[in-house]
Formats: C-alpha cells, structure tokens, sequence
C-alpha cells in the first residue's frame, strides 16, 4: 500500500483548483498571481513524469519568467482605475460555452484513454541520434534539440527574435531606441540592491552550471539561459546596471549570435558532413558546445527585452 | 490508473478549462492566462504520449519532451508579444477592452 | 550506524514538515499581515531548512549534498531581504 | 523510508495549500505575493522530498532553479509598487 497515488490524485486536484480559480477569479490580479502557483504546481507534474529538463524549463520559463511578466502587466492594467465594468456574458452563454469546453475536454480525455497499445515512439532513432551525430552527449533530451531536431530549435530561436522585434514595434516613434521602461527605479534601495548583489553572482554561476551540465545531465541552453536572463533582470531591477537602450549595438549582436551561429553551423554540415546540419564525426561535440554557447548569449538577451516590452520615453524632469 | 495518464486527463481537464475561459472573459489579460492553461494542457499531454513512449534504455520518449521544452519558450514569446500589445491598446483606448466600438466613443463616456 | 542516520533523517524531515505546519497555522490565525508575515518566515526558513538537512544524508554525492545547502542558503536570502520588502511595502500602504 | 518522505511531502503540500487557498481568497495584492512564497518554498521541499522517494535523477538542480527564482515574483512587484509611489523616503 503506498501513498504515492493519493499524493498524485491529490496534486492533480490542487492543479485544477488553482486553473479554476486563475480563471474564475473576480480580481484581475489574483488571477495573475495564481497562474504564477500553477507554473510551480506544473514544474512538480513534470518531475512525476520523470522530465525534469522540462520541469526546469518550466520553473524558469513558465514559472518565473512568465510570471514576472504578467505580473507586470496585471500590475499595469490594475492601475488603469478608469476601466468601465465590461458586460459579462449572460447565464446562458456561460452555461452554452461551459457545456462546449466539457466535450472538448472530455473527448480529450477520451483520446488519451485510447491511445495505441505499443505506444509509438521515437526514442531508438533519438538515441541513434546521440549516439551519431550528437556524439557524447549523455543527455538524450539535448542530443534532440541540438541533433535530431535542430532545424526546431534554430527556428525557435528566429521565432524569440521575431517576438522582439514584434514587442519593439509597439512602442511609440518618440521612443524609439530608448530603454524599456519597466526596470527603471527612480533610486537605488537597500535591501534590493543588497538582494540583487548576493544573488545575480551565484545565480550566474548556477546558470552556468546548468547549461553545462546539459550535455549529461537536465539542463541545457534554454534553462540555463533562463536563469541568467531572471538574474539580469534582478539586476536592473535593483539599478545595480542600467537597462541597454534598444539600439545599442551589442544587445542586437547578442540576439542575433545564437541563430546565426546555429545556422552557419548548419549551412558548413552541408559542405563538410554531407547533409544540411549534418555534424562532422569527431568534431561534433566541440560544434554543438559552440552553438549552445551562442544560444545561451541569445537566450540571455531576449528573454528580459521580452519581458521589459518596448521602449517608452523618459519623463522630462 | 498511472501517474502519467492521471497527468494526461489533467492536461485534457487544463485545455476545456482554459477554453471557457478564453472565450468567457472579456478582458484582454484573462483571455492571455486562460490560452496560457490550454497550451500547458496540450503540454501534459505530450508529456503522457512522452512517457508511454519509453524505450531503448530512456525512461521517456525524449523528442517530446524536446517539443515540449520548445514550446513553453515559444508560447513565452507568444505571451510577451500578446502583453506588449495589450499594454499599448490600453494606452492609446485608455481603458482595456476588445470591443471594437470602445474606438468611436470618445473617452471617458463609457458604457453605462 | 545505517539505523541512526535514518533515524537523524526521519526527525528532521518531520521537524521541517511541523514547520510548514505552523507556518500555515499562523498564517490562518495571525491578526494582520505583518505577523503573518513572521510565520511565513519560519515556514521558509526552518521548513525547508530541515528537510533538506533530512535529505543531505540520502543524497547520491557531495555535489547534490552541496546544492542542497546552496538551495536552503539561497531560500534563506532571499526569504529574509524580500520580508524586508515587503514589509516596506506594507507599512508604506497603510499611510 | 520513501512512503515516509511520501507523507511528508504529502502533508506540506496540503498545509501551503491551505494557507494558498486562505490568501488568494483575501483582497491584498501584496498577501497574495506572501502566499506564492511560501509556496514556493514548500513546492521546493515537496519537489526534493517526492524525487527522493522516486530516485529522480538532476532533481537538485531544479530545486536550485526554483530557489533562485523565489524571490523574483516579489521582486518585480516592490518595484512595481515603488515606480507607482516615487521613492518618498527610501
């Protein structure tokens, strides 16, 4: 008899809960705040799943950095006090949109009661993959990213740099090339600054360290990238550096470095390897620390201009 | 039942949830949080289709899991573009709404 | 030996689960938001201090023993400099 | 041993989300930053309990990922909180 099952049935009820109420909640920012509960509450499903590269990712990226963001934006929004109440939907129409949403979850759930029997998988060619082109790399997670798929993962780094761009965009003509606006404090306080000095350093380092353990072991580009993108922002948050203006040279060198790397590694699989980002044998594991180096600088750099949003103007003082 | 399809059924629960609420909420934000829970559904559910897959020596099937990993950074991206947006119509409309019609009343004669 | 050090692990796990305990309980019955405040910080710190002092002895190596350390000095940091500021933020709100 | 770690875990995540479901019930922002806190810090001693039990391997290094990203959340928020009220005293 172990108690493993009620502890499963019992966080998949919690998950739910805190769904239903990020989305039944009548305050705009309880619902923000509860979403950032559920990230965390999801990165423990992942470790049940035994993914803990994606509970990571997760607890960076859909944890932290998203919460930070919608927080943000909820904090924002919440001081707009002139918003009219919108007319909510009547009683009918919830209950038509509710009967909609139960059949659609329910023939989900449907399917997943009748997935095939052997479930397919990929996971021999993902391991011919690390141990092939992805040589040396223990992590078959990262010999996937980096190897088997990596025309997605170089996509999904234009894709960051698209939603950049996309972010900047919105910002008005005036500001153009200013910072974002976010991050400024009109001055530096104690024990922020003391919070953001003893933290950014050793969460550097643990950056670092899970982005190079990611060849054997959970982690990699993206999560260690997460962690030194959050200690950036900590950074600025705290005015202990000032946020760079958006068309300094160097920042838009950082956002381009991953992919361009990754795609001229890929183009010189072509003539070298035989096949568009093809791997030379022997060299394969010094290339793909390369492009994960770059991805990681990528990383770093988009993320909080994501989050900062587009450049706004000073106030004249 | 097994841990992985008790995560399954709760990522089928996470996307009808998300659904409603996507199209119940009026505000721009709650619509945001609400596509956010349907995207972490169908991510559950990659990771169930994940986990069934196990084989050659792995505890998983790793290329969903990768998907997966993709996928939150993308949906990010998609989130960061969708708050930007957001922002700047509040600013221009002054107040937060997706009623086109907000537009041609000029401001603070709101609905009554 | 084995029997004493499971025995070391069992009470500190249990003391670490106590205090998330009564960090809850103060939490549903403290008055105001500065006390409750007061028992979050024995959840975060004793809480989660003690497990990981349980967990220390079952790790696999002195790497993960390490990171466990780093994990509760980091909660300890961080759970004392934002209780500053929250409480900053607090007594700010109240004016 | 592990059904015991099972039971901590257990027990801890139901008292954080007692005290989650007390807070977010509540009317203040700031409280309800306290309750992502604490759980937070209980997430991360449940995390490290079950993936013990369960011989997850790395799991050290998400809890190190969340431990470091605890104090982010509040972090963004007092700033927030201060761009609004300009720095009357600080």
């Amino acid at each position: 008899m172990s108690l493993l099952p009620y502890l499963d049935v019992g966080l998949a009820l919690l998950i739910v809960g805190v769904a239903v109420w990020i989305i039944a909640a009548r305050d705009l920012f309880a619902s923000v705040v509860s979403y950032v509960a559920y990230g965390l509450l999801l990165a423990f499903v992942w470790i049940r799943l035994y993914a803990p590269d994606v509970a990571l990712t997760e607890a960076a990226v859909g944890g932290g950095v998203t919460g930070v963001l919608l927080i943000t934006a909820g904090k924002r929004l919440g001081a707009l006090k002139s918003i009219a109440p919108e007319a909510q939907p009547g009683l009918a129409f919830k209950l038509l949109i509710g009967v909609l949403a139960a059949l659609v979850a329910g023939a989900l759930g449907a399917v997943i009661m009748m997935l095939p029997d052997p479930p397919p998988s990929l996971a021999p060619e993902a391991a011919a993959a690390a141990a092939g082109a992805g040589a040396g790399l223990g992590n078959p997670i990262t010999a996937v990213l980096i190897s088997y798929r990596s025309f997605d993962t170089m996509l999904e780094k234009i894709v960051l740099i698209l939603a950049v761009v996309g972010v900047w965009s919105v910002g008005t003509d005036k500001a153009w090339g200013d910072t974002p606006a976010p991050f400024r404090r009109p001055k530096p306080y104690a024990p922020m600054v003391f919070l953001a000095q003893m933290l950014a350093p050793i969460g550097a380092l643990i950056g670092i360290h899970i982005f190079w353990v990611g060849a054997n072991a959970p982690g990699g580009a993206f999560q260690g990238g997460a962690l030194l993108a959050a200690m950036w922002m900590v950074t600025m948050m705290a005015r202990l550096v000032e946020p760079p203006r958006v068309d300094a040279q160097w920042l838009r060198l950082a956002l381009v470095a991953g992919p361009a790397v990754f795609l001229i590694a890929g183009l010189a699989g072509e003539v070298v390897a035989g096949s568009f980002f093809a791997y030379p044998p022997g060299l394969a594991k010094p290339i793909i620390l390369v492009i994960e180096a770059f991805m990681l600088v990528s990383i770093t750099a988009a993320l909080p201009m994501l989050v900062a949003g587009p450049p706004s103007e000073r106030s004249e003082q | 039942m097994t841990p992985s399809v008790l995560a399954g059924l709760v990522g089928a629960a996470l996307v009808g949830l998300g659904l409603y609420g996507l199209i119940i909420h009026p505000h721009p934000l709650r619509k945001l949080l609400a596509f956010n829970l349907i995207g972490s559904g169908v991510f559950l559910v990659f990771g169930l289709v994940a986990r069934r897959g196990a084989a050659a020596g792995f505890a998983f099937d790793p290329v969903p899991q990768a998907m997966v990993i993709t996928g939150i950074v993308v949906a990010f991206a998609a989130s960061a573009v969708a708050v930007a947006l957001i922002l700047r119509l509040a600013v221009e409309a002054g107040r937060v709404t997706l009623d086109p019609e907000a537009w041609s009343r000029p401001k603070g004669e709101d609905a009554k | 030996m084995i029997e004493l050090l499971d025995l070391f692990c069992f009470a500190a796990i249990s003391a670490g689960t106590f205090f998330f305990f009564a960090g809850t309980v103060g939490l549903l019955r403290f008055p105001d938001s500065l006390t409750r405040m007061h028992a979050l910080a024995k959840a975060d710190n004793l809480g989660l201090g003690l497990v990981a002092l349980g967990l220390i002895l079952r790790a696999d190596s002195a790497l993960s023993a390490l990171k466990l350390i780093v994990i509760w000095a980091l909660v300890l940091l961080s759970g004392a400099s934002t209780a500053q500021l929250i409480g900053r933020a607090l007594r700010r709100g109240r004016k | 041993m592990s059904e015991l770690l099972f039971l901590a875990a257990g027990l801890i995540v139901l008292t954080v989300a007692v005290g989650l479901a007390r807070i977010l019930r509540g009317s203040d922002d700031v409280e309800r930053l306290m309750a992502v806190q604490l759980l937070g810090t209980g997430g991360i001693a449940a995390l490290l309990l079950i993936a013990y039990a369960t011989n997850v391997p790395g799991v050290e290094d998400v809890a190190l990922g969340l431990a470091l990203l605890a104090a982010f959340a509040t972090i963004a928020f007092i700033n927030l909180i201060d761009a609004e009220q300009g720095d009357i005293e600080a």
